[in-house]
């Protein structure tokens, strides 16, 4: 019996769950400004958040995937993503999709049910959340090929849950970017649940990063609750991808705090003792605790960001309000580059029976 | 005898599935502790414990696969895909094996499967959780393809697929998963797999349609009633194999056919209903045959979704049309 | 121009289209020194390098969604699936993404791919390797679904599909891959992507067929024509979006009308024409609609697979029974 | 960083290619008659196989897929396995399949065209070839399932090719093994290509083994063209496997001596030379060798297994050629348990139109 492989899959923590380092800290975590801009999208997002389940609440936005507890993943990777890289999201990647240039708005207008929120005016070469799950993993092996192909120095992100470890465009998405090596990074968001599957239901893998050995790629966990963890090990696997030494992924750790959806009652099936001990994860009290400790953060700053971030999220919510629906033709708009002769008749009979409606 | 919803009557069916033959098997994404994502398993995993009822993980594809190696092994798994848009993976297995089992072995392999989801739009969801694209499947020899439109006949209709020792898909339409009662007759297994149900009969025009379409299409038939216009309405339960002697011999007495679906036009299953009737049913047809379907684009999302859904009102235009053809 | 089979004008319009696009990728299992299993690619890999034509792993979904995401990003790829029976583990991107794609994000990215794959019976293969399943894709609202049936419009179908902004499917009838050699002029691409082709004019009879069916279409119309019987046959060279103009325009001078493909019958796209002939074209009408097609059962293995296809001679008496009827 | 789990794949040889053991031999390696039983395997799969061609080339036969060069995985697999366990064969598994009971005159009714060929008479409960690549191993997992369920002491063995690693259903399979923790050995038969593509273009992974850690599944390599280090791992892989410990999965090395396929001609990708090279490492020579060696294999014992082999499987042939094909009608047999109405229509009229074509 020769040994003829061996693999290790590492994690890291930067920051602990009181907001102290773990290890000595990078450069970024002395970089008030930096910290700040994170800890600022992380509570935006958070709000925006909150917002949106009020207006589900009260039948003004469809069906809801909440991001709480999970805001430090879609931040550390909307931060150390630049605009030429293309982000191929999940459900709750709304941080990172802010953080890309998406507005809360059109984050609005998509989860209101309405196709121009996947039409946002920057990134304009994003992909939209991706419904089907883990779909978009082989979007993003073609997207990365794309850039490899011509040269660019530019990545594909892509993020799912751990739920979607299971599927098999999951598996052939990092098969083919491994054989391709192309420049795409994977983000697994393991939240601990898929809906009601406890993630040792998914996969008897002892870790989700462990994956990727599948496909010949490297890999590692973070915690996905330390903002500075993620935000470090995402730029780190970017800037070895944009420079051709292949695609890699992360495994980031963290717990769904919210209902899986708000279509969803999480009571059915977990405890709300064991919630609200995740609690103590809660990556945003994690980095303004660091904040405090470390960097004197003050009350009026403190105020002065969730003042602005609801003033900017109640904006949003009024002019996505505001915007009346797209005129009904608009069902035919956009299937073929040109509409072919017997939509067009379909179209002519739409419109001609809701002027008969009145 | 009890009320029941639709999905009420679903779970029933199962649970009755389960209690009288203990090879029924329930598996899928979220249906035992949480009892499925619209409840429809709720309850049986407590009932029957977890070596019948079991979570898979998040993998459409080898929730059908495993479900035909449970099947050829003598087992009658029931397993649930969560919406009719998470179906697309299930097709090549769906195809490629689950129809295909018993014939590719002369006999020797079967697969007693039921592949069970909720389709259909109108429930303000996102994206792929409204689709109607139940043509793909009815479109497969060796499967058979059941849409019920109401509790008691969802309750038969799914303890005679379980039943089945032929691959059945079973699409539930979730628009009224909860919006009609009904009285069930717990046990029994009144409504066949094989033939179309006539809820209304009429000698004027002959209503097709099947799933939640069945709604509106009653609706029609009832203000059609009021001037005095008789509607026969056929729900066509069972898509595949479809009894189409049903449809014709109805055909033959009204001379003319609508048929009503949520489906896109342009290949939906009401083209091979068009298509027979243009056959052999061509001497019957006094008036065109019009199907009033959705349109041939996405199911568009919430805000511009009920445009798209076959209409009372849509239906109505195309029966006075088809009525008033000389 | 060049005397040139079918497979070689795929081969053709593939190097045409790189020729002219250097955004055009080929990309497949085994597309890239092998040169296909049919050797629709072959010498492109010499001709155009690694960086244009490459090989997948033995992955079908992978291979669609990789496609889709290098369209989204600008490029035209055109992707090779091996045979048709491998093509239900792309529906899910196909229909999920590449046909919505543009939809979705209200035209801000687009998906201009072909998926290409050969199709059909015939070749006395092994199981999963005569599949006709065109229905599947030409219902799918968003897809283009594009079937050649001599090497002419094979060629301009082809970089006509490569050159189109939206989805395409295209589906090569590979019984008739080697068997006729025609005329093909080179660098113009006249077979438009969506109009029916009118390959025999008649007064007496509509013929309608696509792919390989087309052969014995057109050998039934001879033989009429020597009873001097006028049929007209129409190749359905795009099945979606369907020309039915063409095909109502033919039945109301004729009258009588027999659809023939190869796919099973029920759900099968000759149901959708039939369809709309009930409808638009049923004034038109003085015979029952027949289809001459596969049966509903699976396409049987070689021994049998004869007796399952649309025989020039299943076709002809169909033909007799729609002139014979009045 | 913390090091959170770490892998090894583990590779077995037990003879070298000349025949000679490369580490103290497992007490079958003495056993004489289990030896030969499996020298005979092999032989009598290679006739098989030449016949097979032959047939095809003179058009009695369809396209067929040789086992030239693999015959040690089969062979090993098929003894290690018991009459209750249940087989999941891929296309180059004849060696297997025969000695689970299948004739060789049905392995040519099957790839002669005929649907019979998959109705054999034993064994009742193993599947059929599958030819949709990796699409048989949800089956195995669910048939491995029924088999825990009902408390069964049995295993379901499903074989693939290395091509057939890349392919979701492969993942999702092997996945839902891990997790149901079922009773199924999964044996990936490398034979370095899949068609024309080699091992290198299907996956960046190091070994194909290590695909199983995706799945939280132990793993090891053998020399596939050492029959008796494939019978040594299958049976301990298989005693577990029945004893409730979990699946498992073996990659097996060996090399595809043919061509892809009697519709393939493999000199278009691969140079003949590297061919030659391989025959080197053929698993007959080698088992043969042992047996000349170690166990005082004669001639006249050999010439009789040979001069056995080409007997039976010519007397297979001759019976599989003097099989009439199905009645016409069976087209509609068994499409479902009981013929529907409009199929039965169809019947008719195709025994009709048969009756009036004479
Ligand atoms: C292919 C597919 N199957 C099922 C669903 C329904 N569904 C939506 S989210 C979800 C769970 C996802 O879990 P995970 O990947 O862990 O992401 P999370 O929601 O936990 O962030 C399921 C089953 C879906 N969207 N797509
Ligand atoms: C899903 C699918 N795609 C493509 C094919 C066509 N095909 C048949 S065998 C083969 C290669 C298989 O390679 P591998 O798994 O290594 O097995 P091998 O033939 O080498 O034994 C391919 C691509 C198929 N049968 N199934
Ligand atoms: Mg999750
Ligand atoms: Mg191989």
């Amino acid at each position: 019996m020769t040994r003829v492989a061996t693999f290790e899959v590492h994690y890291t923590r930067l920051i602990d769950r009181d907001g102290r380092p773990t290890q000595p800290l990078p450069p970024l975590a002395e970089d008030r400004d930096a910290m700040v801009e994170m800890y600022r999208a992380m509570v935006l997002t958070r709000t925006f958040d909150t917002r949106a389940i009020a207006l589900q609440r009260t039948g003004r936005l469809g069906t809801y995937a909440s991001s709480l507890g999970q805001e430090a993943i879609a931040v550390g990777v909307g931060v150390a993503m630049t605009p030429a890289d293309v982000l191929l999201p999940y459900a709750r990647d709304h941080g990172a999709q802010l953080l890309r240039g998406v507005t809360l708005t059109e984050l609005f207008l998509f989860w209101g049910g309405d196709e121009r929120g996947s039409n946002f005016a920057t990134p304009r070469q994003d992909f939209p959340v991706t419904v089907p799950i883990a779909t978009h993993l082989p979007h993003a092996a073609g997207a990365a090929m794309a850039f490899k192909l011509r040269g660019e120095r530019r990545a594909a992100v892509c993020l799912c849950g751990d739920g979607a470890t299971s599927k098999g465009d999951f598996y052939e998405g990092l098969n083919l970017a491994g054989v391709w090596q192309v420049p795409a990074v994977f983000v697994v968001c393991n939240n601990a649940w898929a809906i009601s599957m406890p993630r040792a239901a998914q996969t008897a893998a002892e870790t989700l990063a462990q994956k990727a050995f599948a496909a010949g790629m490297s890999c590692e966990q973070v915690d996905g609750n330390d903002v500075v963890a993620v935000r470090i090990a995402m730029e780190a696997a970017l800037t070895r991808a944009r420079a051709g030494e292949g695609p890699h992924l992360i495994e980031a750790i963290t717990y769904r705090l919210a209902d899986h959806t708000t279509a969803d009652d999480a009571s059915r099936y977990r405890d709300d003792e064991v919630v609200g001990a995740h609690w103590e994860d809660d990556p945003i009290k994690r980095i303004k605790a660091y904040l405090v400790d470390q960097m004197d953060w003050s009350k009026e700053e403190e105020e002065a960001v969730i003042a602005a971030c609801s003033v900017e999220v109640e904006a949003a919510a009024e002019a996505y309000l505001a915007i009346p629906p797209q005129p009904v033709e608009a069902i035919f708009d956009f299937m073929y580059e040109t509409l072919p002769t017997d939509l067009a008749a379909q179209r002519d009979a739409l419109l001609k029976e809701v002027t008969r409606r009145g | 005898m009890a009320e029941l919803t639709l999905v009420q009557a679903v779970n029933a069916a199962l649970a009755q599935a389960m209690e009288e033959d203990e090879r029924v098997l329930v598996l899928g994404e979220d249906v035992g502790v949480d009892g499925g994502v619209f409840r429809a398993t709720d309850g049986l995993l407590d009932r029957f414990g977890p070596t019948r009822v079991f979570d898979t993980p998040l993998a459409e594809t080898v929730v059908a696969g495993a479900a035909i190696g449970l099947a050829a092994q003598g087992f009658r798994p029931v397993a649930e895909i969560q919406f009719m848009g998470f179906m697309y993976s299930t097709l090549d297995q769906m195809i490629s094996h689950a129809a295909r089992l018993r014939w590719r072995t002369r006999g020797r392999l079967t697969c007693p499967m039921v592949l069970r989801a909720p389709y259909g739009g109108g429930i303000r969801a996102i994206e792929h959780h409204s689709e109607s694209t139940e043509a793909l499947f009815a479109q497969i020899p060796g499967l058979r393809v059941v849409i019920p439109s109401a509790p008691n006949r969802a309750y038969g209709l799914l303890l005679n697929a379980i039943r089945c020792p032929d691959p059945v898909v079973f699409l539930e339409p979730k628009r009224i998963y909860r919006t009609i009662r009904e009285e069930v007759a717990l046990g029994t297994a009144v409504a066949p797999l094989d033939s179309c149900f006539v809820l209304n009969e009429g000698r004027d025009l002959t209503l097709v349609s099947w799933g939640a379409s069945v709604i509106e299409t009653m609706a029609v038939a009832e203000t059609l009633s009021r001037d005095g216009i008789g509607a026969e309405v056929i729900d066509v339960g069972t898509l595949r194999p479809l009894d189409s002697a049903t449809i014709l011999r109805s055909v033959e007495k009204t001379g003319r056919c609508v048929i009503v679906h949520e489906a896109a036009r342009t290949g939906g299953f009401g083209g091979e209903i068009a298509a027979r009737l243009a056959d052999e049913g061509l001497l019957f047809l006094q008036a065109p045959v019009k199907r009033v379907t959705g349109y041939d684009t996405v199911i568009p999302l919430p805000r511009l979704e009920h445009h798209y859904l076959p209409s009372t009102d849509r239906i109505l235009t195309a029966a006075r049309e088809v009525l008033a053809f000389e």
